[in-house]
């Protein structure tokens, strides 16, 4: 009989990643919701596209029933997964998402223009005056960060008119280099009032130099972040608010909707509007996309419940 | 005649006083001493880490593994900070520099008793130490949350006008000065790499002194695992991922001959600072952060043609001996 | 090292004429052997104190590997060694520092980046009170020890590589001297020193001997070694075949003991057959090294250059060989104007330079004889570039087996040939290129008795089919025994021309000095 | 004269002892390769299928073609950290000729040629400036895929012709795929050229002794530019390849290949210290990592955990030989 079970892979950017093992966590929900689900957490340690193909391809070999994939690159893994799809294995891909002829669907965290708008918000919410804000993003080539940077930049002159936004800097999701470039916009812009780093890595190191030269108060930090990870900043006020999604949301609805394409045969075509088990229901766009939830915000009322959860 | 070496290391000084100069003329605060302070601070991981990997390039070795061992050890520290945050620093500074010095003792054991070159061992042990880095701490993070507060600020607490930090690198820049210049095994690890052969005829057991090199590089990357962790506050797998080049180019840069035993502790210090520097100040005089990758390189390049061409030029000259005399 | 239990042995005395002497050194029963080489088997030797032994060997008789053994760098796989009568083992080159054992080996062993001082003083220098190293004094004591020697006019702060070679030579000199050494061991010392070199060493010898050191000497030159050795010892295959006092036994006996037959080195009767010029060389010159450089190689001849070490003899045969740059001057072969630039270059043209230093410019250790051997030529032992190996081969042998090459076959490592026989793979080597013109770089450097005469009637084979040979050397012997013509030279330029008849040693060695007869 | 004796006869070559060729390099990682392959049979039931096994080949023929050329750079006594970087610069001027409209065979040409000249930019400062090799790709290293950054920033080329797919995806024959042919084919010409001609000859005596070989008429610097082009040229093709497997072109495409592509030269039992090698023990440590890394991935083992396995093979079967010959001399420390 195990071996009946459906096999889903949830294959993330890289192993060893807070947020994709609280996803894992949602996805063994979901597998034990669903009953006759196996799930197979796996992904790349380099969080490279070369390393992801390699993953993905021991996977078609097991034969597996879906791939569920967080992609390094929007456009590299299309081949390997348009080659899984061949052979009839279902893949969607989530949070990161491929480009549509890569995948049968797309499960966005959230909106993309409204993460755009939120990191945007977050930082014009304690600056009522407006100011000089700048983002420390994370690889110049991640896909997902890329999509909500264009949006928040899309956002600013309508509905933040006193926000500028004066350099988009990128640290490479590498604890060092962020630091350097978080440094070097001190440095370059000393009126900045905020720095707004949408990636776990980069938020933790500009709020660890904020803490170092003693800019609390001064400068805010914010973005995207896990509450586990970021709850000492919030604590010590080198930032105000933070927001993320839930991962453990996410997982569970990426497991879902696999298994409701692989098993139950479910179309994803435009339109299509499919259910995401406690989560709720969504609706699929013009490109075979959905989004999951809005953006949730942490601040000093709510981190410490949360930093226990993910 | 003076030594031709520190001819070579007041160029490099003189380099980095023209870099100054240059990124001063796009961002005038660049030059002020608390400025030029905060670079040496931040440069002070890869200066020591250089120095480390100096001394094993000075037997015609290499440790690739450097950065992997600092990632390892920087787990341990962190993983041991969070399960028992009563242990005081100094003790997981002793524990940093052990365990480094255990993974080093195994690359210098390998290369010693097995003989095999340094740049195998140490490819090979590139990739296990940081996987088990994976092993051991499972794939997940310690995160700022779960270090101790003593933890993260001892390295940032202000001594003398300088942070912890600071003062260490010129501690252990003044321990290799020392080491390198005024002790048997300083002179041996020179020698070594002037002629191996000739160092065995002197008596100096290459073997054993290459075990000692890689242990010294092994207890610096563990040292430096702490450093590197309690400053950037996460540790991970990924962490210093790539960065052994980047020790290596300091080196290069600094006038460390990849064929061994030409190099200084000065040229190792002035080789990381050069990099810092760049790395320091591309953000802030508005270079964007794609062309660094290309300047370092072209940096790295442009060093190793200079260093070269100091080097030669060096005839028998029979010549001129002859009107000379 | 006095933990190794210790126990008295007999030492041999049988035919020493000081019967109370008794041997600060000695080796009884040692055995050594490499994959597939027995270097040495249960050979003895003795030094006694205030005399100078010869160790005398073909190539490859095993004579370094003894002298690896005594400082330690070495184990023997059996066999006792004794100093001053008491068993030892010598486990590392410290321990043998330990005893008071120092060498100066075959292939100079020193530090070329380092100081002078530090190079005579690494692993025992002065300590401070601190125990670091105290430069000062170690600089003060460098000066001392050279000047002993007197070789004051060596800068104890230079940089080894900034140094003439021969000074090199007398900086290991000087390290061996500065532990107080009680053995001193010479492994072919006079190889790469000029005339006025070896005499200044031989002085130095004899300041060990009345010192009361027990030096051993090896060399392969018989009028060295009857000048400054007391006793002998002969070594024939890695056995002992003989020893005893020098001035009780003559050379015949001891080449006899040597090589188990008669050898009796005279230079090659020639009958010169000197044709048309072949090669020409005028207003040759280097930046640095050498200056307005003209001679003429004419068909069938051997032309020696003779000149003191560092006289630039190698520098000019390198640049007519394509191998370092001139700024100046013409070349020309055959009456056609030539300008190589590389070896490959002057082979094609049909100048071959066989190099002075084995080690570094002949041989390729790690690669096997034959392969060695065919290296210049692969051209022609390949078609369009696929390699044959029988013709390989056969290019092998033919002129490895001319020049007596002892080597257990063709695709051993070169590596493990001793020094000499390394010299001959080297030779053949450049012969099997079919040159016109051979230039021979101190070509029975290192090489022993039988083995140079094989050498020197070859060469005499060579012209008589008509080539054309340039023979470096700073043997006089050798210049004036095989030379039909002989250049001088002299820091760097050409200091006199002069016919072979009727030339006598005394010229040659006041134009290499630069003193006026 | 002298009575000199007939000379003695040299025989070509001594009858090796049936040990040496048992526990030569090539036979110890055959016998790895059959063991890991029996391992993984076992292991997981999806490996025996010919589908498996081809995908299987993916994770090692790019590399492994840079591999090739590796190996003769390392014999000659150079290395190349370099590659990688060519392979994103080769792949991101290919990205820059489909935005110009460029068909397949200009692409194939512009991966191929730029990759040739990077290498002959390496192979110039090396043998014209006369700089040790390890310390120049480092720098090249950097400036090479630094350009592909400046020339790409965040952005990625895509919009490869379909045509164009066939390279790194396509299949020959069943189950073969193009790179797998290609593969297969270069290690032919590589195996040819080293050990049957005349210039694989000069690469391992130029690998031993440089010295010696230009006083014997050889001319190193121009093996080793030529070398350090072949090296770039099969970066050029390994980035035609990764870029059609791909699709798309990102500058940090074919990131950590060079540290794979040596790992895979070392394993193959060349000489990090140049002057020996054999392409059959390339071809079987290619087939070995891939066969360890495609078989852990069918039992989900992370990546990191296969590289620490990679690393203890790669000792291990360097020290297996060391350890052997001691055990043999009886000094078994
Ligand atoms: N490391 C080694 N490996 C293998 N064989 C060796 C090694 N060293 C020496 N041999 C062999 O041992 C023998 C003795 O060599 P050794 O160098 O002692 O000769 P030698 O008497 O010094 O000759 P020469 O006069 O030419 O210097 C030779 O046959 C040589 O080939
Ligand atoms: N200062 C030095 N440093 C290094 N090598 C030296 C030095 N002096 C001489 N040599 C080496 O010694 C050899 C002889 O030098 P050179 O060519 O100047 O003189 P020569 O007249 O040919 O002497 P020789 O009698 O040795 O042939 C050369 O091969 C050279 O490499
Ligand atoms: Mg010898
Ligand atoms: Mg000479």
């Amino acid at each position: 009989a195990y071996a009946d079970n459906v096999k889903i892979a949830l294959v993330v950017k890289s192993l060893g990643n807070g947020f994709f093992d609280a996803a894992n966590k949602g996805a063994e929900e979901a597998a034990k919701e669903l009953g006759d689900v196996d799930v197979i957490y796996t992904g790349p340690t380099k969080a490279t596209a070369e390393a992801q193909i390699e993953v993905i391809n021991s996977l078609i070999a097991q034969k597996v029933n879906a791939i569920a994939v967080s992609a390094n690159d929007a456009d590299a893994l299309v081949p390997v997964l348009k080659k899984a799809m061949e052979r009839g294995i279902t893949v969607i891909s989530w949070d990161s998402g491929v480009a549509k002829e890569g995948r049968q669907l797309h499960l966005n965290p959230s909106d993309t223009g409204l993460i755009g708008e939120t990191i945007i918000k977050l930082a014009a919410d304690y600056l009522p005056e407006g100011g000089d804000v700048a983002i420390l993003s994370a690889s110049s080539t991640a896909t997902n960060q890329n999509a909500w940077i264009e949006a928040a930049k899309k956002v600013l002159p309508e509905k933040f008119p006193k926000i500028k936004l004066v350099a988009t800097v990128y640290g490479d999701d590498d604890s060092a280099k962020s630091t350097d470039e978080a440094k070097g916009l001190l440095k370059s812009y000393p009126n900045l009032k905020a720095i707004i780093a949408p990636t776990t890595v980069g938020v933790v190191a500009a709020a660890q130099v904020v803490t170092d030269e003693n800019l609390i108060g001064k400068v805010n930090v914010t973005g995207l972040a896990l509450p586990s990870e970021f709850k000492k900043f919030i604590d010590n006020g080198a930032s105000q608010a933070v927001a993320l999604w839930n991962p453990i949301d996410l997982g569970y609805s990426a497991i879902y909707l696999a298994h409701d394409l692989a098993v139950k045969k479910e179309e994803a075509k435009p339109g299509a509007t499919l259910s995401i088990g406690r989560v709720g229901k969504v609706t699929l766009d013009d490109t075979n996309s959905a989004a999951m939830a809005p953006p949730f915000q942490f601040d000093k009322t709510n981190i410490e419940k949360f930093s226990k959860i993910y | 005649m003076k030594s031709f070496l520190k001819y070579r290391e007041i160029w490099l000084l003189a380099g980095i006083v023209v870099l100054i100069g240059l990124i001063s003329t796009r961002f005038p605060g660049f030059a002020d001493p608390s400025n030029l302070r905060q670079v040496f601070n931040d440069t002070s991981i890869l200066m020591i880490l250089a120095l480390g990997q100096m001394v094993v390039i000075l037997t015609r070795s290499i440790d690739l593994s450097m950065a992997s061992n600092l990632c390892f050890t920087g787990m341990v520290v962190a993983m041991l900070n969070a399960a028992h945050p009563a242990i005081p620093i100094p003790v997981l500074i002793v524990v940093a520099l052990a365990v480094g010095l255990v993974l080093g003792a195994i690359n210098g054991f390998l290369v010693w008793r097995l003989n095999i070159p340094s740049i195998v061992v140490t490819l090979g042990t590139l990739t296990i130490y940081r996987g088990t880095t994976f092993v051991v701490s499972g794939g997940a993070w310690v995160n700022a949350d779960q270090m101790s507060p003593d933890f993260i600020n001892f390295q940032r607490v202000a001594f003398l006008g300088l942070p912890v930090l600071s003062w260490i690198a010129i501690i252990v820049i003044a321990l290799f000065f020392l080491v390198m210049t005024r002790t048997a095994i300083g002179r041996s690890i020179y020698a070594i790499g002037v002629n191996p052969t000739a160092s065995v005829y002197a008596g100096i057991d290459v073997g054993r002194t290459k075990f000692i090199v890689f242990c010294i590089s092994g207890m610096i990357g563990g040292l430096a695992g702490y450093l590197w962790i309690s400053r950037y506050v996460i540790a991970s797998v990924e962490v210093a991922n790539g960065y052994e080049l980047n020790i290596i180019a300091a080196c290069v840069i600094g006038g460390i001959s990849i064929a061994g035993g030409i190099g200084s502790v000065g040229g190792a210090v002035l080789g990381a600072l050069f990099l810092g520097i760049i790395s320091n100040a591309l953000p802030v005089i508005n270079i964007s952060p794609f062309w660094q990758m290309a300047i370092s390189g072209s940096a790295i390049i442009l060093a190793v043609v200079l260093n070269a061409r100091g080097e030669r030029r060096q005839g028998r000259i029979i010549l001129r001996k002859a009107e000379a005399a | 090292m006095d933990t190794t239990a210790q126990r008295k042995v007999e030492t041999e005395q049988s035919q020493a004429s000081h019967p109370a002497l008794s041997a600060r050194l000695t080796l009884a029963g040692i055995s050594k052997s490499f994959p597939g080489v027995r270097a040495l088997h249960n050979v003895s030797l003795s030094l006694y104190p205030g005399q100078v032994t010869a160790l005398i060997g073909e190539n490859g008789a095993g004579k370094s590997t003894l002298v690896k053994i005594m400082t330690g760098i070495y184990q023997p796989d059996s066999g006792e060694i004794g100093i001053d009568g008491q068993v030892t083992t010598l486990p590392s080159a410290h321990a043998a520092f330990g005893h008071g054992i120092t060498a100066i080996h075959q292939e100079t062993v020193l530090f070329d980046d380092l100081s002078v001082a530090e190079n005579i003083f690494l692993g025992h220098a002065p300590r401070s009170r601190f125990g670091t190293i105290d430069w000062r004094t170690m600089r003060k004591n460098a000066r001392e020890v050279l000047e002993t020697m007197r070789a004051g006019h060596i800068d104890a702060d230079a940089r080894l590589k900034d140094l003439g070679i021969a000074n090199k030579h007398l900086v290991a000199v000087a390290r061996a001297m500065s532990i107080d050494a009680r053995i001193v061991i010479m492994d072919e010392p006079t190889a790469a020193l000029s005339m006025k070199e070896i005499e200044e060493l031989f002085l130095l010898i004899e300041f060990l001997k009345s010192e009361g050191k027990a030096v051993l000497f090896i060399s392969h030159k018989f009028d060295e070694i009857y000048r400054i050795a007391d006793r002998y010892t002969v070594f024939r295959d890695g056995e002992m075949v003989g020893e005893g006092m020098l001035k009780d036994t003559g050379q015949n006996e001891i080449v006899r003991m040597m090589v188990g037959r008669n050898v009796d080195h005279i230079f090659p009767q020639r009958e010169p057959k000197i044709g048309a010029p072949v090669l020409s060389v005028s207003g040759l010159s280097h930046p640095t090294e050498f200056d307005d450089i003209g001679f003429e190689l004419r068909k069938g001849e051997i032309l020696g250059f003779y000149g003191l070490v560092g006289a630039g003899r190698s520098e000019v045969m390198q640049a007519i060989a394509g191998i370092t740059r001139t700024s100046r001057g013409a070349i020309s072969l055959d009456g056609k104007a030539i300008a190589p630039k590389s070896a490959a270059d002057s082979i094609e043209a049909g100048i071959v330079y066989v190099p002075e230093e084995r080690g570094k410019q002949g041989v390729v250790i790690g690669l096997p004889i034959f392969q060695n051997v065919s290296l210049p030529s692969l051209a022609r032992t390949s078609k369009s570039g696929v390699l044959k190996h029988a013709e390989e081969f056969s290019l092998a042998r033919s002129y490895t087996e001319r020049l007596d090459l002892r080597a257990s076959s063709l695709s051993q490592d070169v590596g493990t040939l001793s020094g000499g026989n390394q010299q001959k793979v080297v030779i053949a080597k450049w012969l099997a290129t079919t040159p016109k013109v051979i230039i021979l770089d101190e070509p029975t450097k290192g090489i022993d008795i039988g083995s140079k005469a094989a050498v020197h009637g070859f060469m005499a084979e060579l012209v008589a089919q008509g080539l054309s040979v340039i023979m470096v050397s700073s043997e006089l012997p050798e210049i004036l025994g095989m030379s039909d013509r002989v250049v001088v030279m002299r820091e760097g330029r050409i200091a006199a021309t002069y016919d072979n008849k009727g030339l006598d040693a005394e010229t040659l060695v006041r134009t290499a000095a630069g003193i006026a007869a | 004269m002298t009575d000199t004796p007939a000379p003695r006869h040299i025989p070509d070559r001594l009858d090796k002892p049936l040990s040496s060729a048992i526990f030569s390099w090539e036979a110890l990682l055959v016998i790895i390769a059959v063991a890991i392959f029996a391992v993984n049979s076992v292991a997981s039931p999806y490996f025996l299928d010919p589908w498996s096994l081809s995908d299987l080949t993916f994770n090692f023929t790019e590399k492994g073609l840079i591999a090739l050329a590796m190996a003769l750079l390392i014999i000659s006594g150079e290395i190349d950290l370099s590659v990688a970087a060519i392979v994103a610069l080769a792949s991101t001027m290919m990205g820059m000729a489909v935005q110009a409209g460029a068909g397949t065979p200009v692409l194939v040409a512009i991966g191929v040629v730029v990759g040739l000249g990077c290498g002959a930019f390496n192979g110039l400062l090396v043998t014209r400036l006369g700089l040790p090799s390890i310390v120049v790709t480092i720098g090249t290293m950097s400036l090479f895929r630094g350009i592909a950054f400046i020339i790409l920033g965040d952005q990625a080329y895509k919009g490869y012709p379909e045509s164009f797919a066939f390279f790194g995806q396509g299949y020959v024959w069943w189950v073969f795929s193009f790179e797998l042919a290609l593969f297969l084919v270069a290690a032919a010409i590589y195996w040819f050229v080293l050990h049957r001609t005349s210039f694989g000859r000069r690469i391992f005596a130029i690998g031993n002794n440089p010295v010696a070989c230009q006083f014997s008429g050889v001319r190193v610097d121009r093996i080793k530019f030529i070398l350090f082009c072949l090296t770039g040229l099969m970066s050029g093709i390994a980035s035609v390849l990764i870029t059609s497997r791909l699709g798309s072109t990102r500058p940090s495409i074919a990131q950590g290949y060079e540290l794979e592509a040596i790992t895979m030269v070392v394993l193959g039992g060349v000489s990090i210290l140049g002057g020996a090698g054999s392409i059959l023990g390339i071809v079987l440590a290619a087939f070995i990592m891939g066969l360890v890394t495609f078989g852990l991935g069918l039992l989900n083992v992370p990546g990191i955990v296969m590289s620490i396995f990679i690393g203890l093979l790669l000792i291990i079967v360097i020290a297996l030989p060391i350890l052997w010959r001691r055990l043999r001399e009886g000094r078994f420390a």
